[in-house]
This record gives structure tokens, sequence and C-alpha cells, in this order.
């Protein structure tokens, strides 16, 4: 019988397509993968160790730089956190423009998604395609919070500064734009035999196993579980708005695109209806620039983020900084699964399946 | 399927004194000695449905650890929280990979920058720091030079 | 404009005529003649070169909406003569191990055969270096020698990924080589010829595109294969992977490698216009200047392509190539065979 | 058919092939910066009342200031004022928190230097801040903290930049000065001061080739000082 030996290669931290430096181990028998091994800890700053010595309020800045793809979702995520930890009230409109930003994040993030995606699969084009979109995106953060992309606009209580008069016409024009903008994708890309061929069929995962090993957002939904944290545990004023939960069948790396797809068009109906009730009024609470929450409390706060469910358990002992504070980070649980999908696929399987898991690494190596 | 409340009954009768229900306002939970937590997850698992374990971590009170599970079920949405207390000078703590593979990584990362070792762990290595780092940056004791 | 159509024509008689007056006997005219067309067609290639590298970034930025390289002179234009310079200038390494021999000759063997397929090539009306009576078999056949100057590049780096990229374009390459040929079949079935000037004579009045549809599209892709364009550019693609057989190469070495892939470019988009868009017929213009608007259409056609598609995986492009493309070509053969006979039937 | 989803693809990329460029040619043309676009943290060094509340504010410890007891007021008053550029994350947090709101951040997001001691801004207390209290200061920017001999790459580009706005004043003031004062004849008044007093002139000078914004707050405050004057001298004379 002829006699092969198994080749390891190394998908390195500077692989174009790492998402920002994750180091993946294929193990390979010939093109067949036997396993692949993910190593994270690159991009490893220890966020947690640094919460302990900032006060709630210098940490915000911090949280942006977790998931730096959806730009907003981890602050709301960290701010709503504190503002249940220490009993603060946010006002109405500083909560309409919350849930504003964060579908707006959420887009911008799954539209990166297309993007890397389609470079990842040698269609360059794509991407520039979908980051010329994402430009409107940027161009709104950069006109509200004066950062695109790094945007530390929320404050425990609300928010920094209130919207430009030129930002309401921006996000709706921006909205009525999206049914074109996916038309697009669907011609360049979602159409392509090429494309299809690719992905339908790739990185199988089944709705068990997604459970089991905490796979959780649109990679969950994928798999044909419908549970979206914005409709099974609604935080914020997210009850108000009526909007579908996209869900796949078979969990493979085509339905991780159509979810992510659907998505977008559904955070555009959300933002829609945010932009019709938005109320008038001030956009931040009184809170003291150092306050502190009751000794011994504890609280575990989670969003939906674009990733899946981003957490935040964070103690306090009375001080005026956290004594612990834990992120639960969707791509660091996520990653978990990247073996299991790819195991028995091609080489080129990888690349795909790394893409849909779609990690990021800041976040994930906090 | 039995509601949450419900959840917290069966467990206080199966093991009585050892538990205690902790008030939360946000998180309905109980602290449990070591020991029984596998016995605890299998239960929660299989009778209740608790299919996710959706956080895993632990903080250093200086005179001991506190491991802190935020367990779900999918998709009716219940939730527990299960507390326990680990002792400060030799940190070790059954591990929960056999119950849900979810607890791999987490609990790897627990013990990279806690230092809490968990027994029938498949792989217990360092996730985030690199392996030949001395000391684990999230205790309190652990100064931060420089 | 007679002047104008057979300019190279009588510049060329005027030549040999000039040599005889010196007392150079006819055969060595004829030589020397023979060296000039060959200096000529080395300069034709290094300018094409020169301009295909700036269209091809030019093209791919107009497709993503940018402008491309337009900051060295005017739109860009001096661009490739930087990347020419910087590629100079590079250290030229040569790795211990390798195997000095084939890693030295390998580029020069993939250029020295894709000048080669220039030979047969019709630039205009009776313009050919030599118009072999089996100018398509010759051109084929060279243009699947340059398989081997890959194998060799790869082998011979003595580079695990260079070994496994090279086995991978090598394999893409042999399996595309089939259909390559089998989709030209229609068209000497029609002329009945492999002389590529009676190919063109015969298309005087219809090119052969519209009687051979399915052939002119299953050489494009076929060609694209051939040449790592476009969705098949597997070794290029997963650099960390396979690595691609150039990886040990570097400085004026690489820099060979690249322009070799680009004069097979130009050749086969060349041969592309001869056999399917009529050669250098055309009505106004001079037959040379018709050949070279037809084939920058064709190499507008491949960026076209390279930039839209994404990449193909290894087992799709294998299948495609066996399972899809070859039973086209050979039906497209049999089909041209009935059109032949009932065309020779009505034909009388 | 199987190819109609390439074909559709080919032709989206045809359109664009064909549509106009959307990029910007960054040095020649500038981007359009929002209003409220975060670029370079600067200070206007005579607002500030040097409580120190920007440096326990900010997360990362970008600013420090040095201040000394006032002997007569027995008020704080500011020495220096040290802004670290590579550790600042444009949070915002300094500017909202500040109670004399001093410390903005300008459109210039052009700060990338060629040695790191120059990231580091430092702030000194002009001396004539001390005799006359209403007087502006003009902050030197990049200043090194060990005074190299030879001028830095900046300094030499500012010094050229000086030059050639001191000879467009001499030669047409008016049309110079009109961008940095809203009405005609406010440049009148602006060009006579100027003549009368060079040093105003050097000190304007140098903000037009540092810094636009504060240039033009320099001129309106020269223009308007220049005014009240004049409105005393007619209330005087009558």
């Amino acid at each position: 019988m002829l006699q092969t030996e198994q080749l390891t290669i190394n998908i390195g931290p500077q692989h174009p397509s790492a998402h920002g430096g994750l180091h993946v181990e294929a193990v390979l028998d010939g093109e067949v993968v036997v396993d692949a091994i993910p190593h994270v800890g690159y991009v490893h700053r220890s966020v947690e160790k640094i919460a302990e010595s900032r006060t709630y309020a210098q940490f915000v800045p911090y949280t942006a730089r977790l998931d730096y793809l959806g730009t907003h979702l981890p602050v709301i995520g960290y701010v709503q956190a504190v503002e249940k930890l220490a009993g603060i009230e946010v006002p109405e409109r500083a909560e309409y423009i919350r849930v504003i930003m964060g579908e707006l994040s959420r887009i911008a993030s799954h539209q990166l998604f297309i993007g890397s995606l389609a470079i990842d699969l040698g269609a360059t084009t794509g991407l520039l395609y979908c980051m010329r979109d994402r430009e409107r995106i940027m161009d709104m953060f950069e006109m509200t919070s004066g950062q695109r992309l790094l945007a530390a606009y929320m404050r425990i209580g609300g928010i920094a500064e209130d919207l430009p008069p030129e930002f309401l016409p921006a996000v709706r024009s921006f909205v009525r734009d999206i049914p074109k903008m996916i038309k697009e994708y669907q011609g360049l890309l979602y159409g392509n035999e090429i494309f299809q061929a690719r992905l339908k069929g790739i990185g199988k995962l089944s709705a068990q196993d997604a459970i089991a090993y905490g796979v959780t957002g649109p990679n969950l939904r994928a798999c044909g579980v419908s549970y979206d944290i914005r409709k099974a545990e609604p935080y914020g004023i997210y009850d108000r708005f009526d909007f579908e939960i996209p869900v796949g069948s078979n969990g493979d790396a085509w339905d991780r695109l159509m979810v992510r797809n659907e998505e977008i068009i559904q955070s555009g109906r959300i933002i829609e209806q945010a932009l019709d009730q938005l109320p008038e009024g001030e956009i931040r609470a009184k809170v003291p620039r150092v306050f502190k929450p009751e000794k011994g409390k504890s609280v575990y706060h989670r969003i939906e983020g674009a990733k899946g469910e981003l957490g935040y358990y964070i103690v306090s002992d009375g001080g005026e900084k956290p004594y612990r504070l834990h992120v639960r980070a969707p791509s660091f649980v996520n990653l978990m699964a990247l073996p299991l999908v790819s195991r028995g696929g091609l080489v080129q399987d990888i690349i795909v399946n790394i893409a849909t898991l779609d990690p990021v690494l800041g976040e994930a190596d906090r | 399927m039995s509601s949450q409340q419900a959840v917290i009954e069966d467990i206080s009768n199966t093991w009585g004194n050892q538990i205690e229900v902790l008030e939360d306002e946000f998180f309905a939970g109980v602290k449990v000695p070591l020991q029984i937590l596998p016995e605890l997850f299998r239960k929660i698992r299989d009778e209740h449905g608790f299919n996710y374990l959706a956080n895993l971590t632990a903080v250093d009170h200086q005179d001991r650890f506190e491991l802190v599970y935020h367990i779900y079920s999918i998709p009716d949405n219940r939730k527990l929280m299960v507390k326990a207390d680990v002792d400060h000078d030799a940190p070790s703590a059954p591990s929960a990979v056999s119950i849900w593979p979810t607890a791999d990584w987490q609990e790897r990362e627990v013990f990279d920058l806690m230092g809490i070792r968990f027994e029938g762990h498949p792989n217990l290595k360092r996730i985030l720091l690199p392996d030949e780092f001395e000391g684990h940056p999230l205790r309190k004791d652990f100064q931060m030079k420089g | 404009m007679q002047k104008i159509e057979t300019l190279f024509v009588d510049l060329s008689d005027w030549f040999i005529a000039w040599l005889q007056s010196l007392g150079v006997p006819l055969a060595w005219a004829d030589a020397i003649l023979l060296l000039i067309q060959f200096l000529c067609i080395v300069g034709i290639i290094l300018a094409n070169i020169t301009i295909l590298i700036w269209l091809e970034r030019k093209v791919s930025g107009f497709i993503q909406q940018r402008p491309g390289p337009n900051r060295l002179g005017p739109h860009g234009v001096f661009q490739t003569v930087a990347d020419a310079l910087k590629l100079l200038t590079k250290e030229d390494i040569i790795p211990s191990k390798t195997d000095r021999l084939i890693f030295i000759t390998a580029p020069i063997l993939f250029m020295t055969i894709s000048v080669m397929l220039y030979i047969v090539l019709p630039m205009g009306k009776d313009m050919q270096v030599v118009d072999l009576n089996v100018g398509l078999f010759f051109f084929i056949s060279l243009g699947s020698l340059t398989t081997i100057a890959l194998l060799m590049g790869g082998w011979g780096s003595n580079n695990k990924w260079s070994l496994l990229g090279a086995m991978r374009s090598v394999a893409q390459m042999i399996s595309y080589e089939i259909p390559l040929a089998l989709s030209l079949m229609g068209v000497v079935m029609i002329t009945g010829s492999l002389r590529l000037s009676d190919i063109v004579a015969a298309q005087d009045n219809v090119w052969f595109i519209l009687l051979q549809p399915i052939a002119f599209i299953t050489y494009f892709i076929a060609a694209t294969a051939e040449l790592n364009r476009g969705p098949f550019d597997m070794p290029e693609a997963e650099q960390e992977l396979t690595a691609g057989a150039y990886t040990e190469y570097s400085g004026m070495r690489y820099a060979l490698f690249f322009l070799a892939e680009y004069t097979n470019l130009v050749a086969v988009s060349a041969l592309l216009s001869t056999l399917f868009l009529g050669g250098w017929q055309g009505p106004w213009l001079p037959s040379w200047l018709w050949i070279i608007i037809k084939t920058y259409l064709v190499m507008f056609l491949f960026m076209w392509v390279k930039w839209t598609f994404p990449r193909i995986r290894m087992d799709h492009l294998m299948a495609f190539s066996w399972k899809v493309l070859i039973p086209v070509t050979l039906v497209n053969i049999v089909a041209t065979g009935f059109g032949l006979y009932i065309f020779k039937g009505i034909g009388g | 058919m199987y190819g109609t989803g390439l074909l559709k693809g080919m032709a989206i990329t045809l359109k664009y092939f064909f549509s106009k460029k959307i990029t910007i040619q960054y040095p020649e043309e500038m981007p359009k910066l929002p209003e409220r676009f975060r670029g370079r943290l600067y200070i206007e060094f005579e607002k500030c009342i040097a409580c120190g509340i920007c440096t326990k504010t900010c997360p990362n410890d970008v600013l420090s200031l040095e201040d000394a007891r006032d002997e007569n007021t027995k008020k704080k008053k500011l020495i220096s004022y040290t802004i670290d550029h590579q550790y600042c994350m444009f949070c915002n947090l300094c500017v909202e928190n500040c109670p004399s709101n001093c410390l903005h951040f300008s459109h210039d997001f052009e700060m990338s230097r060629y040695n790191r001691a120059d990231i580091k801004e430092v702030y000194h207390r002009p001396p004539e801040m001390d005799q006359v209290p209403a007087q502006v200061s003009a902050p030197d920017s990049g200043e090194a903290p060990e005074p190299s001999s030879d001028l830095t790459e900046d300094a030499l580009k500012k010094q050229k930049k000086m030059e050639a706005l001191m000879t467009a004043l001499d030669k047409n003031p008016v049309k110079v000065l009109s961008r940095y004062v809203d009405s005609e004849d406010d440049a009148q008044i602006l060009a006579e001061i100027i003549q009368a007093d060079r040093s105003k002139a050097e000190k304007l000078v140098e903000l037009m080739a540092d810094d636009q914004e504060k240039a033009r707050k320099v001129a309106v405050a020269f223009v308007n000082k220049e005014k009240k004057q004049r409105q005393r001298q007619t209330e005087g004379g009558e």
C-alpha cells in the first residue's frame, strides 16, 4: 500500500485571512484535513487586568477595542452592564440612539464579513465594493462621534453628544439603499456559481454540536436554532421593535453567509422603526464622574453582538473601580468549533471556515 | 422542562443543607460545594434541559477563589447561576468539559490567567499567554512590573 | 493606404535587396533577415509586457472604482518601468540546497518557450517569421512545454511548499491541455489545414467565432487555466499553504518568470484572435494594426474575468476539466463533423 | 443555465469599469472632515486653570502638567503642559470633563513625526503671560525636550512658510488677512495694527504657519481689542 505520512503546516498568525493574528495548525493527509488546531493569544492585552485599575467611566474607550469591527456594540454592552449594576436610568432618546448606532455597527460588521469572505476566496473586487458601501456608515459614525471606528461615543448613563443635524438624512438614505446594495452583492457574489461551489456544504455544524460548543450569534442561527438575545432576553428597548430572526437550515458556510445577509435587512428595518419613534429630550442621565456601586454586587449582562453573545460579568467591591470584570467574547468561544467544522474538509476549506466563523482576534484574546 | 423556580427547588431537595440559594435581582443562582459540581451539572443538563453554558469565569477574593457558571437552556431561555468556592492555596476544581464541550477553552483561560487547575480536562495548557510565562496575571497578588 | 499596409513587407524586401547589393549571397541574407525578425519579436514582447502590466493594474483599478496607478508619469505610464527597475535592483538569492543547474535554467526555459511561440503567429498580411504548414500543432505542443519549466522551478528549489505548489499547477496545466487542443480541432476541421495563414484566409467572409462559439468559450477557459490566471490561480493564491512554484525565486529570476507569464498571455490571446476573430482581416486599418487591436481586446477579456471571479477549489477545477470541458469539446468536434458533412453535401 | 450567475457578475464589474472613480487622491485632495472630527489634541494655554481634572480622567495618562503657586494672587498657575500623543485614544473624556473647556481636538490628522521625541508635545508658559494677563500666547508645538542644535525638519518647513507669509503680508495685507477675520473693514483695522507693531505681525504670521484656527482667534482678538481702544479714545475725546 502506498506509504503516506501526515504533513503539518501552519496557517500562521500573519496569514492574510487570519482576521487579526489567528494561528491554525493544520494536520493534513494529502489534501484532506485531519485536524485544525487554532492557537490564540497573539493579541492578548489583558483588558480584564487593565479594567481593575480604571474607574467605570475610564474603561469605556477600552471596550471599543474588543470587537473593533462592531464599533458601538461592545461599548453599549459594557455601558448597559454598568448601568444595571449601579441602577442608573437612561433617558429615552439615548436608548433610541444606542439602538440606531448598535444596528448600524452590526450592518458594518456584516458588510466587512462579506467583504473579507470574498477576498479570502480570491474575489478582491468583492471586498472593495463592500468596503465602499461600509464607508457610508463610517462617515455617519465620524459625523456623530468624531471617530470612524473606535468611537467612544457611549457614556455611562447615555451618550456623549447629541446627533448632528446631517445625521438623520444620511441614515435614512442609507437604509433606503440597503435593498439595492444587497441586490448588487447577490449579482456579484452570491449568484456566482464558483462562489456557491466554494461555500455550499462546507463546514457543516449540527445544532446540538453548536449549542454544546457554545457557538452563538449568526453561526448558531445558521444551524437552524432560532436564538437571538434581542428576542430571547430583550435588553434596552429592543422589545419595542418588530423584526424577524433569520435562520439557516443546514449550518454550512453558505447558510452562515445567508443569515448575515438577511440580518443586514432586518437591522435596516429596526433602524427605520427607531428613527420614526426617535423622541426629543436629553441624552444623558446625571451621573457623577466617579461613582461607587454597592459592595459585593455583581451583574452578568449580555447583548447580541455582531459575532454572537457578548457578555460582561462585573463584580463590585464598593470602590470606584470594578473588582473583577470578565468579558464573555463570542469570537473566543466560536473558534472552538473550528476543528469541528474543518475535520474531513480540504485545505482550502479551512480558509472558508475561518472566514465564515468570523472571529475577531482582538475580542478573542482580550 | 420545568420553570426556573422548580429547578432550584429540585436542586435544594436533592442536596438540601449543602446548597445555599443566592438572592440576586438579575440572576437566580445557587452556591454549591465543589465536589457536587459534576453531578449537579449532569442533573440540570439532562433533567432540566440546561444545554448551554454561556459563561465560566473565576473571581479572586484574596482569601478564596470563586468559580462562577452562567448556564442557560436554549430555546426556552431559562437561566441559572452556579457559584462554587475554591480554596486559595491549592486551587483545583472538577472540569465540566465532559458535560459542556464549550467549557474546554474557558477553563483553559481560567487556568491560564487565574491558576485554577481543572481535574479531568483533556489538555489543560495555557491558551492566551505563552507557555513559558510564570505567574497568573488576574490574581490580585500578581504585581504588574513597570 | 496601400503603402502603410505592406510597410513591413516592403521593408524586408528592400533589406534583402540591399544585402544582395553588398554581395551577400541570398541564403545568408535570409538568415540575417530572420535574425532581425527575431529581434523585432523580442522588442514587440518587451513593449507588450510593459504596456500589459500597466494595463492590468489600470483595468483592475477601474473595475474597483479607483483610478489605478497615476503617480509616475501621466496616468502612471512609467509604473512598469519602476517595477522593472525595482526587480532589477533586488538581491537575487539562490538558496544553498537547491539544485543549482535546474534552478537557474527553469526561468530561462520558460521564457524561451514563450518567445518561441511567436514564430508561427501571423502578425499581419504575409508577415510571419516562418509560415509552418503545421503552425497550430507547433504552437500547442510548445505551449505544453511550459509545464516542464514550472516543474523544474518548483522541484529545483528543494522546498517542500514550492514542490507542492509546482505539483498542483502542473496537474492543473496537464488536465487543461486536453480541452485546449480538442477545442481547436473544430477550427482545423473547417479549414482543413494546420497552417495559420490558411486559417486566417478561410475567415475572410465569416469569422470562426460565429461557426464555433462553443470552441471559443472552451478554449478561453482552458487558456485561462493554462496561464494560471483568473479563477484558476491556484499556486499564487494560498501562498502560505502551497507557496507556489516561484517562492524561492527573487530579483531578476522571479521577474523572468513573471515576464514569461505575460508573454504567454500575449501569445495565447494573439492565437485566439487569429483562430476565432479573423486574425489580421479587417476593413480599413492596416492588417498588422487589426491583430494588435483584437489581441488587446481578448486580453481585456482575460483581465475582466480575473478581477471578477473568486478562486475555484482544486478538486472542482480538476472535475470541471475532466467531467465538463473534455466532453463538451468532443461533442463540439462531432457537431462540426456533421455540420461539415451536411455543408459539403449541399455544396456539392 | 450554469453560467448566468457568472455573466451577471461580469456585467456588474463592467458597469463599474466605466463608472466614476470614487477614491480621494490624498495629498492633492484633502478629505472632507465633519465638524466633530477628532484630530490632534491641543490646549488653549491661557484659559487653563491647572486643576488637573484632565490628567485624572485620561485612561492612558496622556496628559500631565506642572503648576506653581502664584505669589501675589495665591492662585495656581500653569507652568507647562505635556500631551503625549502616542498614548491618546481620542476618547474625548478630557475634553468633556475640563471645567474651563480649554482642551479641543483640531482637524489636523497628520500626526506622524520623524522621531519619537516629537510626539510628546510640551506647552511652556510664555513669559509675556505674566505681565499683561489678557495677552494671547503662542504655543510652540514640536518642542523637543533637549534643545537640539540645528532646527528639526518641521521647524525648517515652518520657517520657510513664515517668510512666504511675511512677504505676502507686506505686498497686500488686506487680501491675506481677510481670510482670518469676518469682514473687510476688520481686515483693514488688522492691517493698520500689523503696520504699527511689528512683534504682533510676527506672532500672527507664526500662528498662520502653525494652526489656522488659532490664527483666526488671535486675529479676531487683536481687532476687538483695537476697536475697544478706539472706542475709549473717541469717548475720552468727546
